[in-house]
């Protein structure tokens, strides 16, 4: 089980902030799913962290492992 | 492994300007310090095409945000001759003219402070994930960027 | 001639903490602000060979310095995109952990309010004729040189 | 008459604030004449400001005219 978390304006998109989701392989996978379960996401610009670590990368996923899709930070 | 200890930076809406003083306040009686550079951010009443801005509404990966707030510290403690370092944040709504970010470093000389003060808020605004969404006065939304 | 409204930035005495918070607060119905940049000068209980400040103790040629702290903010107003910029020195003695200087800039976005604030107090340290002499613990004294 | 003021270390050394003197032609004749009257002086580094602007050069003094002595500045 992976548990998959949505920041900022995408949460616009998604309308939640969670979801878990199982047997996914790795990012790019889970990237495919939730393009295909949220067809505005595709277009948006996001940054991925897994365990709260940045990743540019396709990554494999473990059970356990939380994923977070995080639009461009305007904080401050 | 090294034990970290991860301050907590998030407050819940503003940060109330009487803080500020306590904090220089709670200062003077460590006697190397010279210099105290702060670094207040300010809800402004910007004008969008659809909107003007009455508040800011934060968001933010708290645990991500403390994690990566607790290595830029250690960096920028490695980097200049600091004595402190604080940073306050908001969470949720901060109207306009109210403080949603306080940052007050503190060194022996000057320089030290004011450098690492405004490296501080460039990391703040581009590496923690924290996100601004702005509340308009006909109740639309629209979410902030950083420049 | 141009009329030209000199401002007074002298206060007997450390400034207290107090009037920061205070400040701040004044600045909230400006709407248009979205960055305070703020330094504290802060005096330290240095060591020198001949014993340890305790005080600073400040006079300056008033009337010259007031006169050329008016060129100075004109022309980093003129420089830099600012809202306000307020500047305070204490003059007489100010005991070691006290605020001997405040400046305060403003502007819409950070840069302009902190390079300016940056630039100001390096202006204010070498271009106002200030003088602060230090009273060190055995009752010698020393004059500060600044660097 | 000018009005001569001394400014922060220099009134270690004068033990006055203000001096007025007379019959003064320019600032470098009344240089002599202070180094004369307080011979520390002439180690001492200092400033001088006439009627609050700073000068450079040797400058003809006229009645009324201020001469500020100012050693380096040390403030805030």
């Amino acid at each position: 089980m992976v548990t998959i978390l949505f920041f900022g304006s995408l949460t616009d998109t998604t309308a939640v902030n969670e979801l878990m989701m199982d047997a996914i392989a790795d990012t790019e996978q889970l990237q495919v799913l939730l393009h295909e379960k949220f067809p505005a996401l595709q277009s948006a610009k996001y940054f991925i962290a897994l365990n709260q670590q940045m990743i540019q990368e396709k990554t494999v996923l473990q059970n356990g492992d939380t994923v977070a899709l995080m639009p461009p930070f305007s904080g401050g | 492994m090294k034990e970290k200890s991860i301050k907590n930076i998030f407050t819940e809406g503003p940060i109330p300007a009487q803080k500020i003083a306590d904090d220089v306040k709670k200062h003077a009686s460590q006697t190397g310090i010279g210099a105290h550079s702060i670094f207040l951010g300010q809800v402004r009443a910007d004008n969008n095409e659809s909107g003007t801005v009455t508040a800011i509404e934060y968001t933010a990966y708290t645990e991500m945000a403390l994690e990566k707030m607790h290595t830029i510290r250690e960096s920028l403690f490695a980097k200049y001759p600091l004595t402190c370092m604080h940073v306050h944040h908001s969470l949720g709504k901060v109207p306009v003219g109210e403080i949603c970010l306080f940052v007050f470093v503190s060194s022996q000389h000057r320089k030290a402070a004011m450098d690492a003060c405004e490296e501080l808020v460039e990391l703040i605004k581009f590496e923690l994930p924290v996100w601004g969404k702005e509340i308009l006065d006909n109740e639309a939304i629209a979410w902030k960027e950083n420049k």
